[in-house]
């Protein structure tokens, strides 16, 4: 897009750069929101369900589905409360915070190929670190709420956000492994072709890798049974138990979010992203061209796949709330440290091995379509070696193409 | 003024106004709060200096890992009188004195080196290296150079395997590790729950 | 003086020497241990802005003058140091508020002559 | 995957499962599962795996190698010689080797297609050390005698070890050795040993694995002694009994006395040739036997080698010399370095001797009976012993015919005198071992006289049907808990599997069969050993007296095998508290029995299409696979008058049908003489032994050896070391004593002052300035931390300048 309009359009780059940055950002903030909304619609319907009963039904369309409407209405309408002892400006900054930890780690989240907000080569890396951030918010509203129920979930929070960040890394660390590429892009389009390319039935490490991810997962986005921080049958409402309103409505926008983050890294990490179980695209030949209608119809197929995906995944986890009850803390830390981090460590070491001894993985179960065979392990050449183009960078010939560009003479800037 | 050069002075401006900010902060989670933005604006500079990887990992172990930590001490200790502890006068003269001269000696020697950079070449480090790629002016078709991905490279300098631009760092990379499983120890022994000799509480106490 | 138009590596030095100055400014006078940890994470930080700097092939017009990526690996050696070191602070300065109450460092001082 | 890659792999793995096992139980031992019962097990498995790994070994042998082809195939070279050989002698052996050219002709292009000429793998897996010359490693020499061995271990062990689950039950709770008297009168009480027996039954197996599979001499010493040394542990199992720890004292001291032979032996081997390994280009086989690789005109006649006729004719070298090849070969005409070959023999021999106890060093083995009766079974009877003749069977090569001729009449010593004391043993377990002393004899006899395939095949049935007769004879131990075979009697109704199948190993070991048509084991390897012998004679009229002892060594066999089984099972019982003691053996230890007699059966089967022909067995042909360079052909001693007939003469009707016949003849009369005596009851064994008395005391007395040796070496050695300690005690330690007490007393005085003035004084100096100092400068510590801060940027900062200002100036 940054092309279109840069080449045909002849905009400056930078006014490029900004028209695309802005549309991205539209886009983004768009899918948090609605989804949210379809979220919280959906939460009630599942637990309806699971409690035997119909779940809202009665504001407005089909199955209710004008519910989270209406409740934005009154939130939107509601005062906007603050406790006196308060440290104002940590209060009103903490759920924006939240949202934009939740928010900024959705730009390096592609949805298709090519279809990202930046294409970032440390992708993985950049949406866990985001990712962690978000738990700043939370922190702070707790801090600044002058509660001790909102210090108790700000503090529980604190230390499980903190450790769960170990095993989840260390989970995310095997596919890239595999892949040898933290981009996300390039994880997704690795696994693309039939189902048995998914990075889930590679081989019975990675299998049970994807779980412990989705238990830890679960646990950074604070989802029962691992939402200690708001626990409202001791801490009241925990960290938001003082917001009201809007500022309290953008703490679930973020939870929903991350929710919906988490899974969407799960998919692209684990269940080929946007690459289906049968490649419908590639099939009726779809994505052979890399520009144009077609691939543009190929992405759209891929997008919706890896939209679907994800929110199957979210609904699992809305099953998970309201089938489990909540743990005690110090099950929380220990099922991190006893149970998740060894267990990925193990996988981890195991996928090593499986990796550096060759052994036919899922994806010699099926014809590989649309990928290469052995492409998988191509990131784990030397770059240097892998690619001629770049190797021509090498320090020799750095300086042969550095020294005409030079307008004068390397001088000491000592001397000057 | 270029986009490049804006986006740098917006996040330097950032981190250095926050880092005073650190500074003059009264109120110790205040002075957290601060920190992690100035922190997080450098790891956009590192980004904007085509540092992508150091640049997320100063997101993830900085200002994810380490100020949680320091903002969960805050909460642990952060109680009435110790939220803010003031500083004489005497000692904040003393502290700009001293702090000013350091400054007065960095910043004349940060200005002397490198005096004209030197890059024509403005574009946005780190990012849809694709589209330089296929610019149409020639000098572009030097970029990637400069902008190509770091993450495997470091990667394979911390493994040990020179590449260009890297040398091995297989013996520091052991040693951080060995190092860090030496701290963990030491601070789980340290902040560990001291048994004393506690008089036996009664049964109503501790209802 | 350096150009104000293009970015390079001169520009980089300063906003690390003020961080890094911050930092020394901000152990200095705060009496509350963490704050004097929260100067120690700065001045770090500072030192880092010096190393990424130097060692990007991006802001640098001679190759003479960088370390290509090894400042940025070295880097990354001091943001894992740090994180060790701020565990390491953090269990001292707990220890040391429960011992005594306080967080005050000006109280720390069971060791002077 | 090429069977050069798999033997050295499945037999490295089947070789190492025991010592793993053996790890396990010395670490884990005690804890596994009750009182470490587990521990049986642990090294049952370890061995049934070996046993399979050992198994596919053969398969893989077999499979690149065939079993079933004519006994030349292997080497058509072989024939082509001996053919040579016997053109020019003009012996009768002619025709048999007519046949032989035929059969090889008619199997050559099979031949080729499957051995390729190479009949033996060899290589290292580790090198462990290398010094110039001298080169020590963990390697393989692996032919189809390797294979064998290690079947024939894998399933002996295997048995013993299931036999033993059983037998040694009792160690499995506190152990009451009655045999064991304290000072207090009482009893001891120890806790059981169960899983230790199991833990030195794998390192057993382990070590006898490695002496098998050893690629060089070094290596197999090394086993050797491992050997030993288990055969220590397991002798002195009760160690709390001084008999039992008497034995093993006395075993191993005894085979130290033969390793000693030994370590010249292989000193001779490396300081002339430099080398250690067997095969390869310039192992020892290759060296000694030049022909045996490159098939040059010597054929595979022995040669001394280069190395040899050199040491030998050092004198004549002047220094810094190389004698070139036309020289070394007019030394060796001359008879130069032919004694260093002997010495280099008789060397490795005795080791062999001291280890498979042939005469004079035969008398550890009948007092090692102290130990477990599984151990007797396994480790002197049907391994470690044979370990011995295992040597000299993979060392034929190097000896030569005057060696030979020591080793057959050792042997042939041997097997006469163990077998005379065997007549008049009591103990039931003695009997064995003498009858096992009598068959090593038998062995290294057959060895010696130049059958070569018929000693080593002696080995095997010899294994087979000797641990049978120990087990069975364990067996009966365990039933009616005595010994003394004047105690037992009648127990056939008792015990039927005990004694039938023990029928079966008496009627092996006396090489029962129909003549000329077929037999248990025994029957063909000790028919092949007498026509051996029988040809030797012809050639060796001055040996002839050999000849004629084994034949009869056979009738004794017979006679003595039949009266333990009498005295054991039929008549009526002579105790009747240890007859109605008795009964028939768990499971566990009946079913090795009978797996262990259809062995003692079967094992030398002549295959069924060619069934008249002893020599058609699969294991007689896998043997001949193995078979040694030169022993196809007849060879002479240069030195004493003596000819080493070629086996496959032996195979002629002219000798192997009378041969036979003296065979069944004398074990006949030996058999139907002990039914006589003991089942018939025509004389009375008493009134024998008033009409003999002094010949049957000096058997009883057992050729008094012992009391020899205590005459001759024990009382000398115990003088001259009391003597010796007498002179340390007051001459050495007196002088020593009391210079020590002098210069105690001088230091003492001296110590003390140099101590007070100068040591401590400059000590205390320094102490005291130090606190000074330090009192000093405490004040500069104040412990604000944000001063030091500030002192460090205030440093820094000085530093600068001083940098800037100072030094680039």
């Amino acid at each position: 897009m940054t092309n279109l309009l840069y080449f045909q359009l002849g905009l400056p780059l930078a006014l490029a750069h900004v028209i695309v940055a802005l549309v991205a950002c539209f886009l983004l903030i768009n899918l948090i929101a609605v989804g949210a909304l379809f979220f919280i619609w959906l939460e009630r319907k599942v637990s309806g369900r699971i409690q035997d009963r119909l779940g809202p039904t009665r504001v407005g369309g089909k199955f209710g589905w004008l519910q989270t409407l209406a409740d934005g209405l009154k939130l939107i309408t509601k005062e906007d409360l603050m406790p006196k002892g308060a440290d104002a400006l940590l209060f009103r900054l903490a759920p924006y915070i939240s949202f934009c930890a939740s928010f900024c780690a959705f730009i390096a989240l592609p949805f298709a190929t090519g279809w990202v907000g930046l294409e970032l080569n440390v992708a993985a890396f950049f949406v866990l670190a985001v990712l962690g951030l978000e738990v700043f918010g939370v922190i702070l509203a707790g801090y600044s709420s002058a509660s001790k129920w909102s210090l108790f979930g700000a503090m529980r929070e604190a230390a499980q956000v903190v450790s769960y960040e170990v095993p989840l890394g260390m989970c995310v660390l095997v596919p890239v492994l595999i892949a040898g590429s933290m981009d996300l892009t390039k994880i997704g389009n690795l696994q693309a072709g039939w189902f048995t390319n998914w990075y889930i039935f590679h081989d019975p490490f990675t299998f049970v890798t994807f779980w412990v991810f989705f238990t830890c997962a679960v646990a950074s986005v604070n989802r029962a049974p691992f939402d200690l921080a708001e626990a409202e049958s001791e801490l009241v409402a925990g960290f938001h138990t003082e917001y009201s309103g809007l500022r309290w409505s953008f703490f679930f926008m973020a939870e929903y979010g991350s929710m919906f983050l988490v899974s969407g890294l799960g998919t692209v990490l684990f269940f080929g992203g946007w690459n289906g179980p049968i490649p419908v695209a590639d099939l009726l030949g779809l994505s052979a061209s890399h520009s144009g209608v077609a691939f543009f119809i190929a992405n759209l197929l891929g997008m919706t796949g890896f939209i679907f995906k994800s929110v199957i995944l979210v609904t699992v986890m809305i099953w998970i709330r309201w089938t489990l009850p909540r743990l005690r803390i110090d099950q929380v830390i220990t099922t991190c440290w006893k149970y998740c981090t060894p267990i990925a460590a193990v996988m981890f070491t195991g996928v090593v091995f499986w990796q550096a001894l060759g052994i036919p993985s899922g994806g010699d179960l099926a014809p590989r379509l649309g990928r290469p065979a052995g492409a998988s392990r191509e990131g784990w050449l030397m770059p240097d070696a892998a690619n001629p183009t770049v190797a021509q960078h090498g320090p020799a010939a750095h300086a042969a193409t550095e020294a005409p560009t030079n307008t004068h003479t390397p001088t000491d800037p000592q001397t000057k | 003024m270029s986009w490049h050069a804006l986006e740098f002075y917006f996040l330097a401006l950032m981190a250095c106004a926050f880092a005073l900010a650190v500074v003059f902060a009264a109120n110790v989670v205040r002075m957290a709060f601060y920190l992690i933005l100035s922190l997080g604006a450098t790891a956009g500079l590192f980004f904007l200096a085509g540092a992508d990887f150091v640049g997320a990992m100063q997101l993830m172990m900085y200002v994810g890992g380490t100020l949680v930590l320091l903002v969960f001490g805050v909460m642990l200790t952060a109680q009435g009188p110790w939220v803010s502890i003031r500083t004489s006068g005497g000692e904040w003269v003393l502290a700009a004195l001293v702090g000013g001269s350091l400054l007065a000696v960095l910043v004349p020697t940060a200005m002397r080196l490198d005096p004209a950079p030197n890059h024509e070449h403005a574009a946005v480090p780190g990012t849809a290296h694709k589209s330089e790629n296929k610019a149409p002016d020639a000098k572009a078709s030097t970029e990637p150079q400069t902008t190509r991905p770091t993450a495997t490279r470091i990667g394979l300098g911390l493994i040990g395997a020179p590449t260009s631009g890297t040398s091995g760092y297989l013996l520091p990379f052991e040693a951080i590790s060995i190092h860090l499983l030496v701290v963990l120890i030491g601070a789980a022994y340290l902040a560990r729950p001291k048994r004393r000799a506690r008089p036996k509480l009664v049964e109503s106490d501790e209802a | 003086m350096p150009d104000l138009q293009t970015i390079g590596l001169s520009h980089y030095l300063i906003v690390g020497a003020i961080m890094f100055v911050c930092g020394a400014v901000c152990m200095a006078t705060k009496r509350n241990a963490l704050g004097v940890l929260m100067g120690i994470e700065l001045v770090l930080n500072g030192a880092n802005v010096n190393f990424v700097a130097f060692g990007s092939d991006f802001l640098r017009r001679n190759p003479a003058y960088g370390i290509g990526l090894d400042g940025q690996i070295i880097a990354l050696f001091v943001i894992v140091l740090a994180a060790a070191e701020a565990a390491v602070a953090l269990a001292i300065v707990l220890n040391f508020y429960n011992n005594h109450s306080t967080v005050d460092v000006d109280r720390a001082d069971e060791l002077k002559g | 995957m090429e069977a050069s890659v798999l033997l050295p792999n499945l037999l490295l793995f089947a070789w190492l499962l025991p010592l793993a096992s053996f790890a396990l139980i010395l670490f884990f031992g005690p804890r596994m599962g009750k009182a470490g019962k587990g521990a049986s097990y642990v090294a049952t498995g370890a061995i049934l795996c070996s046993l399979v790994l050992s198994l596919s070994a053969l398969m893989v042998w077999t499979g690149r190698h065939g079993v079933w082809f004519d006994e030349h195939e292997s080497g058509s070279a072989h024939a082509k010689e001996g053919a040579h050989e016997s053109s020019e002698k003009g012996e009768p052996v002619k025709t048999k080797h007519a046949k032989n050219e035929e059969a090889a002709a008619k199997n050559a292009s099979k031949a080729a297609a499957t051995t390729a000429g190479k009949n033996e793998y060899e290589g290292n897996w580790y090198n462990l050390v290398g010094f110039g010359k001298l080169k020590l490693s963990i390697g393989w020499y692996i032919d189809s005698l390797t294979v064998i061995m290690f079947v024939m271990v894998s399933i002996i062990a295997s048995c013993i070890h299931f036999y033993s689950i059983g037998y040694m039950h009792d160690e499995l709770h506190e152990v009451t050795d009655h045999e064991v008297t304290l000072a207090d009168g009482h009893h001891l009480h120890r806790p059981g040993r169960f899983h230790r027996f199991f833990q030195y039954l794998s390192l057993f197996c382990f070590s006898m694995f490695g002496i098998v599979i050893a690629g060089n001499i070094a290596m197999v010493f090394v086993f050797w002694e491992l050997v030993g040394i288990c055969s220590y542990f397991l002798i002195g199992f009760y160690f709390e009994r001084k008999s039992a720890s008497t034995a093993a004292n006395k075993a191993f001291i005894v085979n130290r006395v033969g390793d000693f032979g030994m370590i010249i032996g292989m000193c001779a081997l490396f300081g002339a040739l430099g080398t250690f390994s067997f095969g390869g280009k310039d192992g020892i086989f290759q060296q000694v036997r030049p022909g045996m690789v490159d098939g040059d005109e010597h054929g595979h006649a022995l040669r001394v080698p280069d190395g040899m006729v050199v040491a030998a004719a050092e004198k004549s070298i002047a220094a810094g010399q190389t004698p070139d090849a036309k020289q070394i070969s007019a030394w060796r005409n001359s008879g130069l370095g032919y004694g260093l070959l002997i010495v280099a023999g008789l060397g490795i021999f005795c080791g062999c001797m001291g280890k498979s106890a042939q005469f004079p060093l035969h008398v550890w083995l009948p007092d090692a009976m102290e130990g477990p009766t599984p151990v007797s079974a396994l480790v002197h009877s049907a391994t470690m012993v044979a370990a011995g003749v295992y040597l000299v069977g993979r060392f034929y090569p190097v000896f030569t015919p005057e060696v030979l001729l020591v080793i057959a009449i050792v042997g042939c010593i041997t097997l006469f005198m163990a077998a005379t004391i065997a007549i008049t043993a009591v103990d039931i377990k003695r009997v064995l071992a003498y009858s096992t002393l009598s068959q090593l004899g038998y062995m290294m006899f057959a060895l010696g006289v130049g059958g070569w395939v018929a000693g080593i095949l002696h080995l095997i049935t010899h294994a087979f049907f000797k641990s049978l007769l120990f087990m069975c004879s364990g067996s009966v131990i365990h039933a009616v808990h005595t010994n003394d075979m004047r105690e037992m009697g009648g127990l056939r109704k008792k015990m039927p599997i005990t004694a039938y199948t023990m029928l079966v190993g008496c009627l092996a070991i006396i090489g029962a069969g129909l003549p000329l048509v077929a037999g248990l084991s025994g029957y063909y390897s000790k028919d092949a050993i007498l026509a051996q012998a029988l040809l030797h004679r012809d050639y060796n009229k001055t040996f002839a007296a050999l000849f004629y002892i084994a034949a009869g060594g056979a009738a004794i066999t017979a006679f003595y095998m039949f009266r333990l089984w009498y005295m054991t099972f039929s008549g009526k019982p002579r105790n009747h508290h240890c007859y109605d003691h008795a009964h028939e053996s768990p499971p566990v230890m009946w079913i090795p029995l009978v797996v262990l007699s259809f062995f003692a059966i079967f094992v030398a089967t002549p295959s069924l299409s060619d069934f008249r022909n002893p020599a058609s067995g699969p294991l007689v042909n896998m043997l001949e696979q193995a078979r040694p360079p030169g022993t196809l052909a007849a060879q002479t001693g240069a030195w004493a008058k003596v000819t080493i007939p070629d086996e496959h003469g032996s195979h002629h009707h002219d000798y192997h049908v009378p041969a036979g016949l003296i065979a069944f003849c004398t074990a006949m009369s030996g058999l139907l003489l002990a039914t006589a005596i003991y089942c018939w009851r025509l004389v009375k064994p008493e009134e024998v032994k008033q009409m003999f008395g002094p010949l049957y005391s000096f058997l009883w007395g057992k050729w008094w050896f012992d009391e020899l040796y205590n005459l001759i070496f024990v009382r000398p050695v115990l003088a001259i070391g009391h003597a010796i300690a007498e002179l340390d005690r007051l001459g050495i330690d007196g002088v020593i004593n009391g210079s020590a007490r002098a210069v105690m007393g001088f230091s003492n005085w001296f110590d003390a002052w140099i101590d007070r003035t100068f040591v401590d004084g400059s000590v205390n100096f320094m102490a005291r300035k130090i606190f000074g100092l330090g009192l000093a400068m405490r004040e500069i510590q104040t412990g604000r931390l944000r001063q030091y801060v500030v002192l460090i940027v205030v440093g820094t900062v000085a530093l600068f300048l001083v940098a800037t200002f100072a030094i680039a100036r």
